[in-house]
């Protein structure tokens, strides 16, 4: 209105927001999928803040998840698929608490935990599917039975119910609503109104957003009023949905940001590399999150030489060419 | 004789059974691969599309993961996963699920969660995905592995995703309206279903390999009665895989001279 | 890919989309909202037809609504507003259509109505709400049982169930999903490749298509491949959703359609004044329905003047200064 | 002293009771021009959006229905109903929803339904809208009617939505969790709920109107012992009213001189 942002007074730092909204043992929801568009700079400043108990919910979340259960931040887990794509078929971290038992973990499928937050953003209790039938994803539950009667823990993993308004009889899942107390997204733009636009596809970002009691945003680039508002229909998110910004360039590396970086391949390499042994890791939490003092040192780390490699090309949205191996 | 690879085989084996119009709905790797040679060279009207949302991006890259940023590039249309996985299911279109697995048993049914026990896995997989949403809702299932004794067995150590359950009609009496497994793409050959038991057999081994060979592979009794062997690649579909389908070569190494 | 439109076979009239696509008896939604982007050149073109015995599934229809039940097209209704704004707080032939018992209705709220067709375009059967509590709209049902036993409507007009992952009882109540044999949907922009792009809101046009048998787009523009693809993010509904096309400027007149044009006020007015007495009805429709022989003929009974009066100015997306009253 | 009509000291009257940062869902009419006045005088932080999705439009026009194309314009977000509804709900929002009704009963149950028969009715009107849904699902709702007997009625004909229902705690005990109705405003004053009974009261009557000219127009016992005078509208809400919100009088029109 005046030229200044109106969301000033939410334009908070990363510690600030972390330290704001998340809590130990709270449910946390995070954007992205794989490697894309993961809140990495929010995700490493709750492990140097020695954040622990999360209840992490997730649909296919790879790099953000696997660092946060490596990290030793993340006491429960529900989850449908836990992979960086070829960079890592199967999160390695991930893979080594589960195998181990360091994990109270839940397997649903990834439409399954979609519907679950479209039915929290919804603020309805529960919603039908027609997917899980005769697996086992509906035969055995993760959760133990004190797990389940714990806050935020659904009652049961899913329920059935005979379809009401069908002459046979016609047995329906139903599964329970999702509704963090936390989502943690990247997004592309946020406007002087605090309207947020993310480019590109969306995966289950928004319905993470609607149903979480806190909402923190990290954004590319803080936009003009005049801007976000040129073109509405492209906006994801309304200003009234999120409780702190923090503007955070690259702030999803090492995963990607459509139309801004690809994701850094040679980063996604060295974290399987380091990931695949307990000491190594220590090592890539000592080096890349313990010993980094703030996002623009992390950057520097990184290297003007990787980050103009990344860079996105316009139009195409990624950096073409990029050696990916 | 043409030279190419066990996975450029498997590859083009896999986009021969793509039909014009088909709604594909394809994974990363191999399956990639298989969708866009079957789109450039059989069915120019299929439409690929992710799981991501992301609907016949333009791929002048291959994605290196369902969210890459290559799958939302030239798209038609950029969504999210419950419209993704809402149109999987709509009872409209005819949609061809591409499937991975670690395991998969003689009814079409997949594992790609774990071996052993569940709670304390020796090998704990990716999980579902969106695979257990598309074995459930999409018209049909064609699922890649290689071809081992410990992958094709008797009982999978946990079941991620429907194919034909039991066999028979059990799939149906489950409630799932459509699908099904309609093949197993492996590095030895092509394993279709048995249209009323909806046992596995194998249909085609590829040049090079033996029936025996599948045999002894396979970690139960497969039904080879009908099998002959596959057509090798034509020159025009290794041509458009290796030039315009995966130049970079990222996933499809041509053999070694 | 040659130039030519890809879906060429699908681009066909609006008397062919209607004869092809549309039934007596067939169950009918319609996109838009009141005053706005209704499909009226296919409504126009099934009331010449004489389509009849429709089931129309509304949750807020105004002019397309009320034109059909005044033509006598609409034997039942699902509805959860019949009005047209200031122009008609009731829309006059549905009023008259109920008050008179020659219509049989049932009566929603336009969210439920909304979920009805949100439940229907993920192929569930049902979804809960938390609306209509304690309201005569839980109370009265307006379809009798016998219309109930009918195909495509829902043999109860809600349901509860106890919410299985509540700990204490707590009753929800379900709604029937909707999947409409046709939907009618007019859009901006379609490009080459059948991709289709809704500007402005979007009401609930993309559920009711995606929930229906078959879906009938018109739009105002064709263009080209380049066009529709270069921003993908603000595309609406894939081209493998829409069985027919039909090119048709300003076919949504008198209703408006954003960034193309404003609603006609004194067309809405004029319609009005028809419309409050049985014969002055029939005369509207004899002069601007059953006497018009295309749509083009329409336009020219509409005249030039008036379609510069309500041109929609760039940027603004409606007509400023137009006299509304 | 400053001249006004009925429509505009309702307009002003309502918009009082919005609270900064209030996420005012507004109808059309009267409701809107309240919302607006609101925004540019009380409560500059208020957001003013409508069921059919936009929000924060520029609203340098007056809408003539919720989805003129003037809500779509200039807006924070342009979406669709789903969202539009499921945002009224939201437990972290305080959303306040204006209403338009042809009954209230003495809980501030509204009827906008029909009178007589619902299967048969003596009259019809348009039906619940999103009425039902935001009176469910919002923080607090505010109804504009004119003050008639025949409106203000002991029963309705049909209920489409719930105000307090039967009183007391019967709101909550059907399920709805938060809500009910703040006010009413009529062409004579503006009403108010007792807090434990949540039956209905006069408030505040409008300048030149008696307590009794609003009980003879009440079609109930209505409770006017803490009634007391309005204060008029200002120079200050009238002239934005005027000049900034409906410059063409489309809603409101100023008195005859």
């Amino acid at each position: 209105m005046t030229g200044c942002s109106e969301i000033a007074e939410r334009l908070i730092s990363l510690d600030e927001a972390v330290e704001e909204v998340i809590f130990d043992g709270c449910q946390l929801a995070i954007g992205g999928f794989t490697v894309t568009r993961n809140p990495m700079a929010l995700i490493y400043t709750i492990i140097r803040r020695g954040i622990k108990d999360l209840h992490l919910v997730c649909h296919s979340n790879g790099q953000g998840m696997d660092i946060l259960v490596g990290a030793g931040c993340v006491k429960r887990l529900e989850i449908a698929y836990g992979g960086n794509g070829r960079y890592a078929p199967t999160c390695i971290r991930f893979r080594r608490a589960v195998e181990t038992g360091k994990l109270e973990f839940e397997d649903y499928s990834n439409y399954q935990m979609a519907l679950r937050f479209l039915a929290g953003s919804l603020s309805i209790p529960f919603i039908p599917t027609r997917t899980g039938l005769g697996s086992d994803l509906m035969e055995l539950e993760g959760f133990s039975s004190e797990v389940r009667r714990e806050e935020k823990v659904a009652s049961s993993k899913y329920a059935r119910v005979d379809n009401p308004f069908s002459a046979e009889k016609e047995e329906v899942p139903l599964l329970p609503a999702l509704n963090p107390d936390v989502a943690l997204i990247h997004a592309q733009y946020v406007g002087e109104d605090g309207t947020v636009r993310i480019k590109g596809l969306t995966f289950a970002d928004l319905e993470q957003a609607k149903a979480a009691d806190k909402v923190i945003v990290t954004f590319e680039e803080l936009v003009p009023r005049s801007f976000i508002r040129q073109d509405p229909d492209q906006n994801s998110l309304a200003a009234f949905f999120v409780d702190a910004y923090v503007k955070v360039p690259y702030g999803s590396h090492p995963t990607a940001c459509f139309n801004y970086y690809d994701y850094d391949p040679a980063h996604l390499n060295l974290y399987r590399h380091m990931a695949e042994d307990d000491d190594r890791f220590q090592e890539y939490l000592g080096e890349w999150v313990y010993g980094v003092e703030s996002h623009e040192e992390y950057l520097r780390k990184v290297g003007i030489d990787m980050l103009l490699k990344i860079k996105a090309s316009p139009g195409i949205g990624y950096a073409p060419g990029l050696d990916r191996k | 004789m043409l030279k190419y690879s066990n996975s450029e085989m498997m590859a083009i084996a896999a986009g021969r059974l793509i039909k014009d119009g088909d709604i594909v709905f394809a994974g990363t790797g191999v399956s990639m691969l298989a969708a866009t040679v079957a789109k450039r060279i059989y069915a120019p009207r299929a439409v690929i599309f992710f799981e991501t949302g992301g609907i016949d991006p333009a791929l002048d890259e291959i994605p290196m993961a369902v969210a890459d940023l290559r799958v939302m590039s030239g798209t038609a249309l950029n969504s999210g996963l419950i419209e993704a996985f809402s149109t999987v299911g709509h009872r409209k279109l005819r949609t061809v699920a591409f499937l991975g697995a670690a395991q998969v048993d003689q009814y079409g049914n997949l594992n790609t969660t774990c071996i052993g026990d569940y709670h304390r896995p020796q090998k704990r997989f990716s999980g579902s995905g969106g695979g257990n949403d598309v074995a459930s809702l999409a018209s049909g299932g064609i699922t890649f592995m290689q071809h081992e004794k410990r992958r094709l067995v008797e009982k999978l150590d946990y079941m991620t995703s429907v194919g034909w359950y039991r066999g028979g009609n059990s799939r149906q009496e489950l409630g799932l309206k459509r699908g099904g497994a309609v093949a197993v793409v492996t590095n030895l050959g092509l394993l279709h279903f048995h249209e009323e038991t909806k046992e596995i057999y194998l249909a085609e081994y590829f040049p090079g390999v033996t029936v025996e060979q599948v045999q002894e592979n396979t970690g139960f009794a497969l039904d080879v009665t009908n099998a002959k062997e596959a057509a090798p690649p034509t020159a025009e579909e290794l041509a458009i895989l290796r030039e315009e389908v995966d130049p970079q070569g990222l996933i499809c190494q041509p053999p070694e001279q």
